[in-house]
C-alpha cells in the first residue's frame, strides 16, 4: 500500500520540476517522463503485491475536514482498473516524448505534463479511494485536470469548445454524484463506503439513478455521451488516449462500485443498464461508420465499446437479480475483461492514430492513403489494434466480447421470459461487431493501403519515432496476450467478481471460465495457418512483376483521388441507419447534358449534441437574457417595487 | 395627552396625501418641513416635558423640521425644477392606493397587540401609513429629488414608531439614528449634487443606463 | 480595550489620511491599518474572553469567524489598493483611503456590537462610507450605480431599524424593561410577543437581506459591483456580505431563543432558493463579467440563506462557506479587476485570452472561478458539500435536487464567461499594463488560504464553527 | 488418438471435396439452360492451372494483398474443425465454440475486404463496401438461429447443437422454427457465399459485382487460394443446413460420411436450382430482404423462447 501511496504521490508531482526547468530544454520533459515511469511501476507493485496478499489492502488516517477520511482500499476490482491505468499511463509518458516534445511546443508543453501526471495520480485515487468524499474529491481533480489536458491548443477555437462542454458535463454529472454520496451517507451513517451487499432497500432506487446519471456522463453511455467526441478529438493524442482508455472506465467503476453496495437489485436495473449498452453500442458504431475525422472515429469507438461494457454489467446485474451466479460471473468478467481490453487496444489506437496525425498533420482520413510502405510500423500496430475492437481473434477483444456472448446466451436457460429475453443481446452485439468490421476496415484500408490521396499523404517520409514505436509495441503484445493466453487472467476475474458480488456467493466460479485456454489455442492454431499460408504465398510469388498498375476496368488514367473515399465506403452502411444519423449532405447533384465539375460532401454531426441539447440551450439562453432585461430594467422605482412587495408578501405570509 | 398626539398624527397623515398628490416639489418639501415639525412636537405630546424628550423634539425638529428641507430646497434652486412632470403612476392612481395603504396600515395595526399604555393611540397605524406613502413616493416618482423626499417620509414613519419607545430607547441610539439621517440625506445631496452636474436634469429616467 | 483599539484606531487615522499631503503615505496607511487590525484580530481571537451580559462591545463566535474573514481580506484589499492607487493617481485618493478607513472601523463595530441598535448604526455607516468608493470612477455609469446602491440601501436599513423597534416593542408587550441589547433580547426570548416578532423579523429580513443582496432585493448589486473598482468589489462582496449575513443570523438567534425558528427557516430557505434561481438564470449569457460576479455573489448568498434555512449541519455548512465564499470572491474580484485595468473593458466582446496576456491574473481569475463554483481542493467544495449533506440529512429532497441544478445552471453560465475571458488568443490590450507584485500577490494569498481551507479545517475553527451553530440554532 | 484420426477424416472430407461441389453447381446450372456443361471435376483443373501460372501485382499492393487470399484459406479450414460434417461430431467442441466459428469467418472478411482496398482501385472499394454491407445485416440472423439451436439443444458447441437430438426436435413442437432456422440458414449461406440471387459469381460487369470485384486484380496462385477458399467455405457453411436435414445417425462413420456428402451433393445441385430459376436481386433490395430474413429469425425465436 505505501508503494502505492509513493507512486501516487510521485506521479501527481511529475511535471511540477518540469514547471522551473528551460522553456525549449529536453530536461524537463525527461523528467517527468521519469517520475511518471517511477510512480506507475510503484503504484504497479503496490497493486501487484495487495493481490498477492490475498485479501484487500486497507489503508486509514484521519482527514481533519467534516466528513472527511484518508480511507484507501485496494481490492481486485480496484486493481483490475489500476494495472491498465498504470500501463497507459506510463506508456503515454514515454510516447510524449516525441509526439509533443517540449521545444515543439515551448508554450504549453510544462503545462501539459503537469496535469498529465495529475491527471494520472487523481485516477488512481478515485479508483482506491474508500470513502464518499475523497472519491468526489479525486473525481473532480480528475475532471479538472482533463479538462486542461483537452484545452492543451486553447489558441484553437475547437479545443475551447471542446473543453468548456466536456467542463460543464463533468461538473454536472459531479453534482449528481454529490447528491447520490449525500443520500448513500444519510442511509449509512457514514461517508466510508459501504461493505458490499450490505445495503437493503432506503432510497435505493433515487441512489440507482443519480448514480447512473453520474457516472453515465463519464462513461459515455448514449446519450451522456455529447463530450466524448469533441473533446477526444480536441487533445493531443496521448491525452486523448489516457481519457478514452482510462478517464471513461473510472465511470464504469463508479458505476459497479455503486451496485454492489446493495443487497437486492431489481430486475429493472439490470434491464435499464443492458438497453443502455445496446443503445450505446449500436448508435455508437454507426455514428462511428459515419465519421471522416480519425480521431473523432475512434472516440464514438469508445462509446461503442462502453456500450458492449455495459450490455456485459447488465447481463450480472439480471444474474443477481434472479440469482444465476454463472450468469453474473460471465457477464461480471466479460465487462472487467472488456475496461482491460479497451483500455488496451484504444491507447494502442490513439497512439497509432497520433503518429499518423502527427506524420500528416491532418485528421481527415480522405486525406490518407498508402502509409503502410513509409509507416509500417505504425500501420502494424494500428491493424493489430484494429483487429483486437473489432473482436476478432487471435486478439484479447475476442475474448471479452465471446465471455459477454455466453453470458448472454446463458440468459435464456433462466426462466421466465422477463430474464430469457435478455438473450436477444446476442444478436446485438453481433450486429455492432460486424459494424466495427467494416469500420476498421475503412479505417485500415484507407488510410494505410492504396494510393496516397493528398501530397501531405505523398510527402511522409517518417515512421513513428523510436519514443513513440515502444509504448505502441508494448501495448500490442498485452493484447495479443490476452488474447493468446486467456487463461491467465481468470483467477483474477474470479476474485474481482467475487469483491462485486456477496463473498458467499463466490462459489463455483472456476467451472464457465474453463474453455478459456481452449480460445487461446484457436488463436494460436489460427496465427500458425495464416503465418504458414501467407509465407508459401510470399515465397511463391517473390518474384511476380510489381511494377503494373491496378486494373481499372479499361480506364487508362486512374487517379489517387478515384480510390474509394471513407465516406462513399461506408455510405452503403450509414444510409441504413439514416433515422438515426441525419447525416448532412452537400452539392453531389448532376444537370445537364455536360455538367460542370460537381463537388459532394457529407457531415455526420453529433445527433444529441448538435441536433437537441446546443439549440435548447441557446433557446434557453435568448429566454434568459430576455427575463434579465426586463427585471434589471435599471429604473430604482421599478427596484424598490421589489423591494416593497417582498415586504408585503412576507408579512403576509407571516400573518397568516 | 392621546388627543393631542392622534391629532398631531392625522396631520402627519393628511400630509402624506399632499405629498402624494402635489406636482409641485417646492410644496412637497415644504409639507415634509411641516410633517417634521409636528413630529417633532410628538415626544411632548406622548411622554411630557423631560430632558430626554425635549433634547429628542429639538434634534428632530432642527433636522427633519429645518436642515433638511432646506438643504433640499437649496438644491432644487440649483437644478431650477419646480414641478415633478409625468410621473410614473398617475396622481389620481397615486393618491388611490395611497388610501389603500393607509387602511391597509389600520387593519395590520390591529393585528399587533399593543400594551394598555398605547390602546386607542394611532401610533402603529400612522407610522406604517407614513412608511407606505415614503414608498410610494419612491416608487411612483422619476424625480430623484422626489425620491428623497420620498425617503424622509419614510423615515418619519420609522420616526414615528420609534418615539412610542421613546423612553426605553437610549438617547444615543436615537441620536445615532437621526444622525445617520442626516449623513445619508446629506451623500444624497453630494449625489444630487453631481448627477446634476453629470446630466444636468434630476430625472432618473436618465439614471436607467446599467441595465441588461 | 483591544477591541475598541480595532474601531478606534482606523477612526483615528481617517483625519490624517486626510490630512496628510503626500500621495504614496496616504496609499500605505491602508496597509499599515489593516496589518494592525489582522494583529489585534489574532490576539483578541486568542486572549478576550467571550462578552458578558450587558456588555455592548464585545466577542462571541459569531463575531470572531466575521473578524477572521473580514480582516485578512481587508489586508488583502488594502495592499492590492497601494499599487492600485499608484496607477490611478488621475484619480487621487483623497476620498478613497479615508473612506476606507472609515469603512474598516465600522466593519469592526458591526462585527463586534452586541447591541442591535449599535449594529445597526454601524451597518449605515459602513453603507454610507462605501458609497464614494462605488463613485471612484467619477463617471456616470458609477454615479448611477452609487445613487441606485445608496437609495436601495438605506430603504432597506431603514426598513431593518423599524425591525429592530418591533423588537423592542415585542419585549415591551412581553412585560419585560425594553432594550436592544442581544443578551437581553435572548434572555426575554420565551415572552416576546409573537406577532412583532414576526413582523420585525420580516422588516429585519427584507432590510439586511437588501444590503446582502438576496433576491429580489438584489437590484442594486450588479451596478455597484460592475461599476466599482476590483477592490471595492472584494470588499463588498467579502466583507460587507458577510456582516449583513451575520445581522441576519443575530436576528436568528433572536427567533431561536424565542423558539420562533419554525416562522423564520422557511422565508430565508425561499429567499435562498429564489436567489439562486435568479443567479442561475442571469448568469446566463452575461456580457459583462463584473456584472457576472455579482451575480456569482447573490448565488452563495442564496446558499447561505439556504443553508441556515435548513439548520443542523446545514447550518454548520453555511458558516464555513461564509468563510470560504469572502476569500474566494476577494481573489475572483482583484484578479477581475486587473483583467478589466489590462483590457481597458470588462465586456466579454473585447477581453480574450487573459491567461496569455496576464499569466497570474488569468490563472488566478480562471482559478478562482473554479473554486468558487465547488471544484476541489479548494474550501467551498467542501461547504458546498456540507451544505448538502445537511438538505438532504434533513429530508428536504426536493430542495437538495433543485439546488444541485442551479448550481449547474450557474456553472454553465459562469464557466461560458470565465473561460471566453481568460482562454484563447488576447485581443489588443493595454501593454502598459503587467502583472505587478502587490496586484497579485494578495489575490494568491486568498486562494491559498481557501485551498488551505479545502484540505485542512483546523481543530480551532471546527470547534468556533460549531459554536456558533450552536448559537444561531439557539444553545447559549 | 482419436481426435486427431477424426480431425484427418474432417480436413480429408473438406480438402478433397469442396471444389466438387462448385462443379456440381455449375453442371446444375448447365443443364438447366439445356447445355452439356463443363465436366464435374472442372474446378480441380482450374485449381491446378492456376496454381502453376505466374502471377503480377499492382504496383500499390503491399504484404496485405497477400493476407486476404491467406485468411480466405486458412480460416475455413480452421472453423472446419468446429463443426460436425452430419453425424461426424466436430474434433474440437468445447462450450461457445460456436461464437468462435462465426468470428473466424470475420477475420476472413477483414483481410479479404483490407486485400481488396489495397489495390486502390475504385471497383474493389466498390466491392468491399458492399461486402462488409451485407456480412453486417447478415450476422445478427446467424446468432438468431444459433439462439434457437442452442435453446433447443441447451448447450452451446456446434456438435452438441447439431446432436442427434434434432431428429426428434422435427417431431416436437420446436419444429417448425427449425424449419425456419434452415431456411434464414439457406438465405445467410447464399449471401455470404455472394451466390445468386444476391450476387452473380459469373457477371461480367463489375459494376454489379460485389464479390468476384474485390478479387479483380488476384492472379495466379493467389487467385487459386481465392477460389479454393471459396468452395471451402461453401462446404463448411452448408454443413448445418445438411445436418439439420438429414439429422440421422446411422454409428457406422464411413455411412455418416456418404450420408453427410449426399447431402451436400444435394445442397449444390439446390443452389444450382435457385441460381437457375432466380433473378439477381436489385442491389438496393437485398438489404431488405436480409433484414426481413433477420425477421424471420426472430420469429423463430420467440417461437421458442414462448
Amino acid at each position: 500500500m505505501i508503494w502505492f501511496v509513493a507512486g501516487m504521490l510521485l506521479t501527481a508531482l511529475s511535471g511540477v520540476p518540469g514547471l522551473f526547468a528551460d522553456r525549449f530544454g529536453r530536461g524537463g520533459e525527461r523528467l517527468a517522463c521519469l517520475l511518471v515511469l517511477a510512480g506507475t511501476a510503484s503504484a504497479t507493485g503496490g497493486v501487484i503485491a495487495a493481490l498477492a496478499s490475498g485479501a484487500p489492502a486497507l489503508l486509514t488516517r484521519p482527514w481533519s475536514v467534516p466528513g472527511g477520511e484518508l480511507a484507501l482500499r485496494l481490492d481486485p476490482l480496484a486493481a483490475l482498473f489500476i494495472l491498465p491505468l498504470c500501463l497507459v499511463v506510463g506508456g503515454g509518458a514515454v510516447y510524449g516524448l516525441g509526439y509533443w516534445p517540449q521545444r515543439d511546443h515551448p508554450g504549453n508543453g510544462r503545462r501539459f505534463r503537469l496535469f498529465y501526471g495529475l491527471l494520472g495520480a487523481a485516477m488512481m485515487l478515485v479508483l482506491a479511494a474508500d470513502n464518499s468524499l475523497l472519491f468526489l474529491f479525486s473525481w473532480e481533480v480528475m475532471a479538472v485536470a482533463a479538462f486542461f489536458l483537452v484545452t492543451t491548443e486553447q489558441e484553437r477555437a475547437e479545443a475551447r469548445r471542446a473543453g468548456f462542454i466536456y467542463l460543464v458535463t463533468a461538473h454536472a454529472g459531479a453534482l449528481a454524484l454529490f447528491a447520490m454520496f449525500a443520500l448513500l451517507a444519510q442511509e449509512t451513517g457514514s461517508l466510508h463506503f459501504p461493505a458490499a451487499a450490505s445495503l437493503a432497500g432506503g432510497s435505493a432506487t433515487l441512489l440507482f439513478l443519480l448514480g447512473l446519471f453520474g457516472f453515465g456522463f463519464k462513461a459515455g453511455l448514449m446519450p451522456l455521451h455529447i463530450w466524448l467526441p469533441i473533446a477526444h478529438a480536441a487533445a493531443p493524442s496521448h491525452a486523448s488516449a489516457l481519457l478514452s482508455g482510462i478517464v471513461l472506465k473510472t465511470g464504469i467503476y463508479g458505476l459497479l462500485r455503486l451496485t454492489s453496495f446493495f443487497a437486492v437489485i431489481p430486475a429493472w436495473w439490470g434491464w435499464t443498464v443492458l438497453l443502455l449498452g445496446v443503445v450505446s453500442g449500436v448508435f455508437g458504431v454507426a455514428l462511428a461508420l459515419a465519421q471522416h475525422d480519425l480521431k473523432r472515429l475512434l472516440a464514438y469507438h469508445s462509446v461503442e465499446n462502453i456500450g458492449i461494457i455495459t450490455i456485459g454489467i447488465g447481463l450480472a446485474l439480471l444474474g443477481r437479480s434472479f440469482g444465476m451466479s454463472e450468469l453474473t460471473l460471465l457477464g461480471m468478467s466479460g465487462a472487467l475483461l472488456h475496461v482491460v481490453n479497451h483500455g488496451l487496444f484504444k491507447s494502442l489506437l490513439f497512439f497509432s492514430a497520433g503518429s499518423v496525425v502527427h506524420a500528416t498533420g491532418s485528421r481527415e482520413i480522405d486525406h490518407y492513403g498508402g502509409l503502410l510502405r513509409q509507416q509500417p510500423w505504425t500501420a502494424v500496430c494500428f491493424l493489430g489494434g484494429a483487429v483486437a475492437i473489432c473482436g476478432l481473434p487471435p486478439f484479447n477483444g475476442f475474448v471479452s466480447e465471446w465471455l459477454i456472448y455466453l453470458a448472454a446466451f446463458g440468459a435464456s436457460r433462466g426462466e421466465g421470459l422477463s430474464l430469457r429475453l435478455a438473450v436477444l443481446a446476442a444478436p446485438a452485439l453481433a450486429l455492432i461487431g460486424g459494424l466495427a468490421v467494416a469500420c476498421f476496415v475503412k479505417v485500415f484500408g484507407v488510410t494505410f493501403l492504396g494510393a496516397p490521396r493528398s501530397a501531405a499523404a505523398a510527402a511522409v517520409h517518417h515512421d513513428a519515432a523510436p519514443s513513440m514505436r515502444g509504448p505502441m509495441l508494448t501495448l500490442l503484445l498485452a493484447c495479443a496476450w490476452i488474447g493468446l493466453l486467456p487463461g491467465t487472467l481468470a483467477p483474477l476475474l474470479q476474485s474481482a467478481v467475487a469483491t462485486w458480488v456477496m463473498p458467499a456467493k463466490a462459489v463455483s466460479l472456476a467451472a464457465p471460465l474453463a474453455p478459456l485456454p481452449l480460445v487461446g489455442a484457436t488463436g494460436w492454431v489460427l496465427l500458425i495457418y495464416l503465418a504458414g499460408l501467407g509465407w508459401w504465398l510470399h515465397r511463391r510469388t517473390r518474384q511476380a512483376p510489381r511494377d503494373v498498375s491496378t486494373w481499372g476496368c479499361g480506364y487508362v488514367a486512374p487517379t489517387p483521388r478515384m480510390q474509394y473515399t471513407a465516406s462513399s465506403f461506408a455510405d452503403s452502411l450509414v444510409s441504413q441507419f439514416r433515422f438515426g444519423l441525419w447525416t448532412e449532405r452537400h452539392g453531389g447533384k448532376v444537370k445537364g447534358l455536360f455538367p460542370a465539375t460537381g463537388e459532394f460532401a457529407s457531415h455526420t454531426p453529433d445527433a444529441v449534441l448538435d441536433r437537441a441539447l446546443l439549440p435548447g440551450f441557446r433557446r434557453l439562453a435568448r429566454g434568459c437574457s430576455w427575463l434579465r432585461a426586463r427585471v434589471q430594467n435599471g429604473r430604482v422605482p421599478t427596484y424598490l417595487l421589489y423591494v416593497a412587495l417582498t415586504l408585503l408578501i412576507l408579512l403576509i405570509v407571516t400573518a397568516r | 395627552m392621546t388627543e393631542l398626539s392622534n391629532l398631531c398624527l392625522l396631520l402627519v397623515i393628511l400630509v402624506n396625501f399632499f405629498a402624494l398628490g402635489s406636482s409641485r416639489l417646492g410644496a412637497c418639501i415644504h409639507a415634509v418641513a411641516l410633517q417634521g415639525a409636528v413630529l417633532a412636537l410628538l415626544p411632548l405630546a406622548t411622554h411630557g416635558l423631560s430632558v430626554h424628550t425635549l433634547l429628542l423634539a429639538a434634534g428632530a425638529l432642527a433636522l427633519k423640521g429645518i436642515l433638511i428641507p432646506w438643504l433640499l430646497l437649496r438644491a432644487i434652486r440649483e437644478v431650477r425644477i419646480r414641478r415633478e412632470m409625468e410621473p410614473l403612476i398617475g396622481f389620481v392612481p397615486t393618491l388611490l392606493l395611497g388610501a389603500l395603504a393607509t387602511a391597509g396600515a389600520f387593519i395590520f395595526a390591529d393585528l399587533l397587540p399593543l400594551i394598555d399604555a398605547h390602546q386607542g393611540g394611532l401610533f402603529i397605524p400612522t407610522s406604517l401609513a407614513t412608511l407606505f406613502a415614503g414608498f410610494l413616493l419612491l416608487i411612483s416618482r422619476r424625480k430623484a429629488i422626489t425620491q428623497v423626499v420620498g425617503y424622509l417620509i419614510l423615515e418619519n414613519g420609522i420616526f414615528i414608531f420609534g418615539i412610542l419607545l421613546a423612553e426605553a430607547m437610549p438617547l444615543m441610539v436615537e441620536a445615532g439614528v437621526l444622525l445617520d439621517l442626516l449623513v445619508a440625506v446629506f451623500v444624497m445631496g453630494i449625489v444630487l449634487d453631481q448627477i446634476n452636474r453629470e446630466f444636468s436634469t434630476l430625472d432618473t429616467e436618465q439614471l436607467s443606463a446599467l441595465k441588461e | 480595550m483591544m477591541l475598541a483599539a480595532l474601531i478606534l484606531l482606523p477612526l483615528a487615522l481617517v483625519p490624517v489620511a486626510w490630512l496628510a499631503p503626500w500621495y504614496r503615505v496616504r496609499s500605505w496607511l491602508l496597509p499599515l491599518a489593516g496589518t494592525i487590525h489582522l494583529l489585534l484580530v489574532v490576539l483578541a481571537l486568542g486572549n478576550v474572553p467571550d462578552a458578558a451580559p450587558g456588555e455592548w462591545i464585545g466577542l462571541d463566535p459569531l463575531s470572531r469567524l466575521v473578524l477572521l474573514v473580514a480582516s485578512p481580506l481587508y489586508l488583502g484589499c488594502a495592499l492590492y489598493a497601494v499599487d492600485y492607487l499608484e496607477m490611478r493617481r488621475e484619480r487621487g485618493n483623497r476620498t478613497m483611503v479615508p473612506c476606507l478607513l472609515l469603512f474598516l472601523s465600522a466593519l469592526s463595530m458591526a462585527a463586534m456590537s452586541r447591541h442591535l441598535g449599535l449594529m445597526w448604526l454601524a451597518l449605515e455607516t459602513t453603507t454610507l462610507a462605501s458609497a464614494p468608493l462605488i463613485y471612484f470612477n467619477r463617471n456616470r455609469l458609477s454615479i448611477e450605480a452609487t445613487w441606485k446602491y445608496l437609495l436601495i440601501c438605506s430603504v432597506g436599513i431603514a426598513l431593518a431599524m423599524l425591525g429592530l423597534l418591533f423588537f423592542a416593542y415585542a419585549a415591551l408587550r412581553g412585560g419585560v424593561p425594553v432594550s436592544l441589547l442581544l443578551s437581553d433580547l435572548l434572555a426575554a426570548g420565551p415572552v416576546l410577543s409573537r406577532p412583532w416578532l414576526h413582523a420585525g423579523f420580516v422588516l429585519l429580513l427584507v432590510g439586511f437581506g437588501t444590503k446582502m443582496g438576496l433576491a429580489p432585493l438584489h437590484a442594486w448589486k450588479p451596478d455597484a459591483y460592475g461599476e466599482a473598482p476590483g477592490l471595492v468589489g472584494a470588499l463588498l462582496a467579502g466583507g460587507l456580505t458577510s456582516l449583513a449575513f451575520l445581522a441576519v443570523l443575530r436576528t436568528m438567534q433572536v427567533m431561536a431563543a424565542a423558539g420562533a425558528q419554525g416562522v423564520a427557516r422557511p422565508l430565508l430557505l425561499g429567499l435562498g432558493l429564489l436567489s439562486l434561481l435568479l443567479a442561475a438564470l442571469f448568469m446566463m449569457r452575461q456580457g459583462d463579467f463584473k456584472r457576472m460576479l455579482a451575480y456569482s455573489s447573490i448565488e452563495h448568498m442564496g446558499l447561505l440563506a439556504v443553508g441556515v434555512g435548513i439548520g443542523g449541519l446545514a447550518t454548520f455548512g453555511a458558516l464555513l462557506h461564509m468563510i470560504n465564499n469572502s476569500l474566494a470572491k476577494g481573489c475572483l474580484f482583484l484578479s477581475a479587476g486587473n483583467i478589466h485595468r489590462a483590457f481597458a473593458s470588462k465586456r466579454l466582446a473585447d477581453v480574450r485570452g487573459a491567461l496569455v496576456a496576464l499569466p497570474f491574473s488569468g490563472a488566478l481569475f480562471l482559478t478562482a472561478f473554479l473554486a468558487v463554483t465547488g471544484t476541489p481542493p479548494f474550501g467551498i467544495f467542501l461547504s458546498e458539500f456540507t451544505i448538502l449533506r445537511g438538505i438532504f440529512g434533513a429530508g428536504q429532497l426536493w430542495v437538495g435536487l433543485a439546488v444541485l441544478v442551479l448550481l449547474a445552471t450557474v456553472f454553465i453560465g459562469m464557466g461560458a464567461s470565465v473561460l471566453a475571458v481568460s482562454q484563447g488568443e488576447p485581443t489588443e490590450r493595454d501593454l502598459a499594463f503587467t502583472d505587478r507584485f502587490l496586484l497579485v500577490a494578495p489575490p494568491l494569498l486568498l486562494l491559498l488560504a481557501v485551498l488551505f481551507l479545502g484540505l485542512y479545517i483546523p481543530e480551532s475553527l471546527r470547534l468556533l464553527l460549531e459554536q456558533a451553530q450552536a448559537l444561531v440554532e439557539g444553545g447559549t | 488418438m482419436e481426435m486427431l484420426a477424426r480431425t484427418a477424416l474432417h480436413l480429408t472430407l473438406l480438402l478433397l471435396f469442396a471444389p466438387l461441389l462448385q462443379g456440381v453447381i455449375v453442371r446444375t446450372k448447365a443443364l438447366f439452360a439445356g447445355r452439356v456443361g463443363a465436366p464435374l471435376l472442372q474446378p480441380y483443373y482450374d485449381l491446378a492451372r492456376l496454381l502453376r501460372k505466374e502471377c503480377v501485382f499492382s504496383r500499390t499492393t503491399t504484404w496485405v494483398f497477400l493476407a486476404g487470399p491467406a485468411a480466405g484459406v486458412a480460416v475455413p479450414i480452421l472453423a472446419a474443425l468446429f463443426m460436425p460434417f452430419g453425424a461426424l461430431p466436430a474434433p474440437i467442441a468445447f462450450t461457445g465454440d460456436l461464437l468462435l466459428f462465426v468470428y473466424l469467418f470475420g477475420v476472413a472478411r477483414f483481410f479479404t475486404v483490407a486485400s481488396a482496398l489495397d489495390t486502390g482501385s475504385s471497383f474493389e472499394g466498390m466491392g468491399g463496401a458492399r461486402e462488409v454491407t451485407f456480412a453486417c445485416l447478415a450476422e445478427p440472423i446467424v446468432l438468431f438461429c444459433l439462439i434457437v439451436l442452442a435453446c433447443i439443444a441447451d448447450a452451446m458447441s456446434l456438435t452438441a447443437l447439431l446432436g442427434p437430438h434434432l431428429a426428434a426436435t422435427w417431431r416436437g413442437p420446436a419444429g417448425l422454427s427449425l424449419g425456419l432456422v434452415v431456411v434464414c440458414l439457406l438465405v445467410v449461406l447464399l449471401v455470404e457465399n455472394s451466390r445468386i440471387p444476391f450476387d452473380d459469381p459469373n457477371t461480367h460487369l463489375e459494376l454489379t459485382m460485389i464479390h468476384e470485384v474485390m478479387v479483380l486484380d488476384h492472379s495466379g496462385p493467389p487467385f487459386a487460394m481465392v477460389l479454393y477458399g471459396a468452395a471451402l467455405k461453401l462446404m463448411v457453411l452448408g454443413a448445418p443446413i445438411v445436418r439439420l436435414l438429414l439429422p440421422v445417425n446411422t454409428g457406422f462413420w464411413v455411412v455418416d460420411a456418404l450420408v453427410f456428402l449426399g447431402g451436400m451433393l444435394l445442397l449444390a445441385v439446390l443452389v444450382g436450382v435457385i441460381e437457375s430459376i432466380m433473378a439477381r436481386l436489385k442491389l438496393v433490395r437485398i438489404p431488405q430482404v436480409l433484414i426481413g430474413t433477420t425477421m424471420l429469425s426472430g420469429f423463430a425465436l420467440v417461437l421458442v423462447l414462448r
